[in-house]
């Protein structure tokens, strides 16, 4: 499938995959904004919700937000080597961001068996509910992130569309923002 | 008039320029160049053309809309004729007649309103009219096209599930939509809430591919005030969709998990509260209304110039009050929760901004009336509609301000009033606008005229039984019927002959309305079989899809068109042509 | 392309002719036929609609087989007699049952009643659901004693017979097919006076003194227990 | 306007009517005036032969003039329909006088409730009147209601009265009325409530208070028995 001529054009001086990924962002960070609003609309109504935030373990949120800004540099990496043309050495970078993607995962799998195991579960009430509802759909990105790179990181290998590590990588802080509004929304505020 | 022979040959040449002149077609160029070999499934079913997908949606919608029409068809018999059996339907019962109307107006809204006005026009118009060959991410297009099909089909699954359909109403207030034990669907008001969450997932990636399309693939010279309005308003009305559906998503996904997993986001025993739920609807739903209205106006902005031969009144200021009404229309959701337990003094903020939102309005319905003067109006089938849009819009414009104003919403609040009301500008919005773009650019479309004739008595029929269906619903409102109740019979005050006459006329009305759209679709069928060719350019309007051959080939042009100036220079003083088409030099 | 093009819309060629006719005479048809349809529809007073459309109401709470469904408060009501059906239908509708403040699942079931038009569509849906297989409803109540129940039985098989298939006589309904639960929950409502207080319920008012001899909610569930070895 | 439709029965019926009039008559004058406008011009620049359209852009000052000073005009009435409907509003829902009578309303799927105070003229005390379906009020009395939900979203309408107010679950709203006529009229819930919404009626009996009298006395004999 060639691109039509449409795509190649660029009558705002951006190309057109980033206006477009700062656009998927946009609606993103509506959907998040949302969901996050109703959380602090809870909260707020709710002090109660400070007793059972303390019982999320936030030495584990704290290892994941490094884990995710260390991937995030990964990905900086990974821009910087495509810009200079150097597509093998990019997927390599990417396929690090991938590691720490899954490293985040399996934090958060450890943290939510132990957490279920304690009967934290998602119907106990509205703040696991919201837990679980937005570091689950936070989630979602990453893995979504992930396979995305690892798509990316594999036409990038043979220096194909090396344009796209930097919109991934785009992509990639905005899943990095949310869990930062994420973590203290959720652990630290108690 | 261009022959069809001659037609064929402009295709031809089209492709061999698109090679020559485009090395991103390139080799590709070789395999579909002979776009007439692709298989059936490539051409319609699978295809990553705009073109095809606009008609995908067009068609898809339409289908919809007929089920919407039925539904509606069902339910207004049950109130004119309570208890009687519904020839084709049968005997409505209060569940049924709840499962209609929640469906009726989710298929209006999110399976009509949304894809036609939005995805097909956008679709068809947008690379046309902005002069490039095709949507800047066509696979994203057809995946597009595919979730909406998936997601239609979900609604459809809905109905036939044991329990059958959701019967919350389109606006889905929890609890009533959360607990299967309050609303005793458990398969169909899930089912309900997934298949709005994916026609969202549709919109979204619709909405991005119509906005980059238009910010960065603009034929050379095409400035931003060279832009046609009706691109405009898809443009705007899908930043909006973007800027408001997020919140209603993440709700989506709440609502779905307080109905399966059993979590209480909405329920108040358990921490959550069901009028949270009513602010994540409401941010979006509020929005929804300019979201598909926009489109619409823009539609019409395209069919007064051609058909008046003038140039729009005031481009700007039309564009100017389509920014203010899209800003304005953030701030105005609480208006539909006034009685609903909310703050009291927060119904004072929204009174202000509601009431003030119909000046942008307003002042757009001013610049097309403007638009009028001095022209050399001709009444055919488009214009016609086009009109009537007017018209009939202004009513349903007036009638908003009894309800924006909290003092009188107090009474109007979930009455008939609010029904008339909203299908006074919903359908001059999914009905007739969507009426009068079919009827412009079916020439372009299928390379066929539609038949006058037919069009003109299938206008009249809609029009006028339109206004009898709706005015004797605003004076049931008035004498305080209220909405969602299939029988009147345990209401001493509604139960009166006179309202009972009223229903009856409404129903009858909706009847010869439903009707006359035999007639649509017998035009449909013989002016796609026999219709007159249509040329390039029968309306002789100046926008860049007219320069083009009907229908376009794939590619759209035979040489990718440079704009001159903008698109409304019709009747410009010292040419001898009433029209300039924007890609012509001089 | 000078043409106007007005003058190609109007000068039609003959086929545009014929098939405009066409289309116009088969519109006039569907039109006369939707219109007729309507008329008549206008014209006649309502039908009774067949029991088994009626009864789709009655299968959003009780279910498709009329089995009950404990969360919405619905009994089985599968294969109960036409009679008793009947009277309850006609009580619920008038106000006789579910009209006692108290009584939050009767207010539930009065609108269902509410909405059948007539006593005729009143014995459609009882016929209906009288004919249908009784179902052996899951036992839910746990904690009673059968044969302590047995004795507490004697009083009510007077009415309701040994096997407790019900009287028509005596007004008494079967109890051999319900559920456990709806039963506890109907002696509860007899004896705090929530069901059979309501002057318009002569055949609950028999009902009420009966459900008074039981002392308290342990012999409630005794003969419920009892009742319970008795479904066949 | 609206009671030719139905009656003004409680004492800010008159308010609410009169600002339904007042917003229609402004927005009947810009309906009508702009309609005539617009099917004048459609009648006066229908297609002539030789007469060419005319070139008008609508950006020069002298004709933006034809939309700014409607514009302006439109922005007045809006601020006159704002300041009325807000006192409306703020009568009607924000303040409420003090109260001579409380009554407790209590929806649930699909019959309302009601619990009147007895003889002793107060709440929730043990000789409270407990009806379904059928709400008796004093005439000319200022009642606060208390407004509860037993399951899922209700709304207490009186039309005849012109109030309408949602019930949620897990909330007490409060809200007042004061009738100023006798006479029995429907009360209706108005937000879709489940398979039974259509079937939710109840009846306000609006009595004078002997008649009040006698109904309260005959209830607290019945409860006594």
């Amino acid at each position: 499938m060639q691109k039509p001529i449409a795509t190649l054009r660029s009558a705002t001086g951006i190309s057109t995959g980033k206006l477009a990924v700062w656009w998927v962002l946009a609606s993103e960070i509506v959907i998040f904004g949302g969901l996050l609003c109703s959380y602090l609309m809870h909260r707020l109504g709710h002090p109660e919700f400070g007793d059972y935030a303390a019982h999320t373990n936030t030495t584990l949120g704290a290892c994941n937000t490094f884990v995710l800004l260390t991937s995030s540099y990964f990905a900086v990496r990974a821009h910087f080597e495509a810009e200079h043309g150097r597509g093998p050495q990019a997927a390599k970078w990417l396929m690090a961001t991938i590691g720490g993607a899954l490293m985040f995962l399996c934090i958060k799998s450890y943290e939510w068996t132990h957490e279920i195991r304690e009967g934290f579960t998602i119907t106990r009430n509205a703040f696991w509910s919201f837990y679980y509802c937005a570091a689950g759909l936070h989630a979602c990105h990453v893995i979504g992130g992930a396979i995305i790179m690892g798509i990316i990181a594999a036409d990038a290998a043979k220096n194909r569309e090396l344009q796209r590590v930097e919109l991934v990588g785009i992509y990639w802080h905005f899943v990095d923002v949310v869990w930062i509004f994420l973590f203290p929304l959720l652990y630290i505020a108690k | 008039m261009a022959q069809p022979a001659e037609e064929h040959g402009h295709s031809h040449e089209g492709h061999d320029h698109a090679h020559g002149d485009d090395h991103a077609h390139g080799d590709h160029g070789a395999g579909h160049g002979g776009h007439h070999e692709e298989g059936f499934v490539k051409k319609y079913l699978w295809s990553c053309d705009h073109k095809m997908i606009a008609k995908q949606y067009m068609f898809t919608g339409m289908f919809m809309g007929i089920i919407g029409g039925f539904f509606s068809y069902a339910f207004r018999m049950q109130m004119a004729y309570p208890g009687h059996n519904v020839p084709g339907f049968g005997v409505v019962s209060p569940n049924e007649y709840n499962a209609l109307i929640t469906n009726h107006g989710t298929i209006m809204i999110f399976w009509l309103a949304m894809p036609v006005l939005i995805a097909a026009f956008g679709n068809f118009l947008i690379p046309l009219m902005l002069g490039c060959d095709d949507m800047v991410f066509p696979r994203i297009n057809r995946l597009s096209y595919q979730i909406f099909l998936l997601s239609a089909l979900v609604l459809i699954a809905s109905w036939f599930v044991p329990g059958g359909g959701f019967g919350g109403a389109w606006t889905a207030y929890p609890p009533l939509s959360a607990k299967a034990q309050y609303n005793l669907t458990p398969l169909g008001s899930t089912l309900w809430v997934i298949a709005v969450a994916l026609e969202f997932v549709a919109f979204l990636l619709g909405g991005i591919n119509f906005v980059t399309t238009a910010m960065n693939s603009r034929a050379p010279g095409m400035k931003m005030f060279d832009i046609p309005m009706v691109v405009w308003m898809i443009v705007i009305a899908s930043i909006l969709f973007m800027g408001s559906v997020g919140p209603l998503v993440a709700g989506a996904v709440m609502l779905v998990f307080d109905q399966t997993v059993g979590t209480g986001f909405f329920d108040p025993v358990r921490g959550g509260d069901p009028i949270l739920w009513q602010h994540l609807f409401w941010f979006f739903g509020h929005p929804e209304v300019y979201v598909v209205l926009l489109p619409a106006v823009g539609i019409v902005a395209e069919i007064i110039t051609v058909f008046s031969r003038k140039k729009l009144f005031a481009y700007r200021t039309v564009l100017y009050t389509a920014f203010g009404t899209g800003i304005l229309s953030f701030f105005v959701w609480a208006h539909h929760q006034f009685i609903a337990g909310i703050d009291p003094r927060m119904a004072n903020v929204f009174t202000a901004t509601t009431v003030l939102i119909s000046i942008p309005i307003a002042e757009m319905m001013f610049v097309y009336v403007a638009t009028l003067y001095g022209g050399s109006i001709r009444l055919t089938t488009p214009m016609l509609w086009a009109l009537a849009f007017i018209a009939e819009f202004m009513i349903g414009g007036v009638t908003g301000i009894f309800l924006g104003a909290s003092g009188s919403d107090i009474y109007f609040h979930d009455t008939y009033f609010v029904l008339a009301h909203f299908h006074y500008t919903f359908v001059p919005i999914a009905v007739i606008a969507v009426f009068a773009g079919f009827t412009y650019w079916f020439p372009k479309m299928f390379g066929k005229m539609m038949n006058e004739t037919l069009g003109k008595i299938h206008f009249w029929g809609t029009i006028l039984p339109f206004n009898g269906v709706f005015i004797p619903l605003f004076i049931t409102g008035m004498g305080g019927d209220h909405r969602r109740i299939y029988n009147y019979q345990n209401f001493p005050e509604l139960a009166t002959q006179e309202l009972a006459n009223l229903r009856q006329f409404a129903t009858v009305s909706l009847l010869i309305l439903l009707a006359f759209q035999f007639v649509f679709f017998i035009n449909l069928i013989i002016s796609l079989l026999n219709g007159k060719a249509a040329g390039n350019n029968p309306w002789r309007a100046n926008t860049l899809e007219w320069t083009t051959v009907s229908p376009p080939p794939h590619g759209n042009f035979a040489q990718l068109p440079t704009c001159y100036r903008g698109p409304y220079e019709y009747s410009v003083p010292g040419r001898e042509e009433d029209f300039w088409p924007q890609d012509q030099a001089t | 392309m000078k043409t106007r093009f007005a003058p190609a819309l109007f000068t039609r060629s003959q086929s545009h002719v014929v098939a405009c006719l066409t289309s116009l005479v088969l519109f006039c048809v569907l039109f006369c036929v939707l219109f007729c349809g309507a008329c008549s529809v206008a014209g006649s007073a309502a039908p009774t609609p067949a029991g088994a459309e009626l009864f789709q109401l009655c299968a959003q709470c009780h279910g498709p087989e009329a089995g009950g469904n404990r969360p919405v408060n619905a009994p089985s009501i599968a294969g109960l007699p036409q009679w008793y059906l009947e009277a309850q239908l006609k009580k619920f509708k008038s106000g006789g049952r579910g009209m006692h403040f108290d009584d939050l699942s009767g207010m539930q079931m009065r609108p269902m009643a509410m909405s059948l038009a007539n006593d005729k569509e009143i014995s459609a849906i009882a016929e209906y659901v009288s004919k249908l297989a009784p179902t052996k409803p899951a036992t839910q109540l746990t904690d009673g004693d059968a044969t302590r129940g047995q004795a507490l039985f004697v009083t009510c098989s007077a009415c309701h017979g040994a096997d407790a298939a019900g009287m028509e006589a005596m007004k008494a309904p079967p109890l051999n097919h319900a559920s456990d639960w709806y039963l506890f929950a109907s002696l509860g409502k007899f004896k705090a006076g929530v069901r059979g207080t309501n002057p318009a319920d002569t055949s609950g008012a028999l009902m009420r003194p009966m459900a008074l001899t039981l002392p308290n909610e342990q012999a409630m569930k005794d003969v419920i227990a009892y009742i319970m070895t008795l479904k066949k | 306007m609206i009671e030719r439709y139905i009656e003004q029965v409680s004492t800010y019926a008159s308010d609410i009517d009169g600002l339904i009039t007042l917003i229609g008559v402004i927005v009947g004058f810009w309906f009508v005036l702009v309609e005539v406008v617009f099917f004048g011009l459609i009648v006066a620049f229908r297609e002539k032969k030789g007469v060419k359209a005319q070139y008008i852009t609508g950006e020069e000052k002298h004709q933006k003039r034809w939309i700014g000073i409607p514009h302006e005009l439109v922005l007045l009435c809006d601020i006159v329909i704002i300041i009325a409907a807000v006192r409306v509003w703020v009568n009607v829902k924000q303040t409420q006088p003090p109260a001579q009578e409380t009554v407790r309303i209590i929806a649930q799927q699909w019959a309302w409730s009601f619990v009147h105070p007895g003889p002793d003229g107060k709440l929730d005390t043990a000789d409270d009147i407990k009806t379904v379906d059928e709400l008796h009020v004093k005439v000319n009395t200022v009642y606060h209601f208390k407004l509860e939900a037993r399951d899922v979203l209700h709304s207490f309408s009186v039309p005849v009265f012109r109030l309408k107010q949602d019930a949620i679950p897990g909330r007490v709203i409060t809200g007042w009325f004061k009738a100023k006529r006798t006479g029995v009229h429907d009360i209706q819930c108005v937000e879709i409530c489940g398979i039974g919404h259509g079937l939710m009626p109840a009846r306000i009996l609006i009595q004078t208070p002997e008649e009040y009298g006698t109904w309260q006395a005959a209830q607290a004999a019945t409860a006594s028995k």
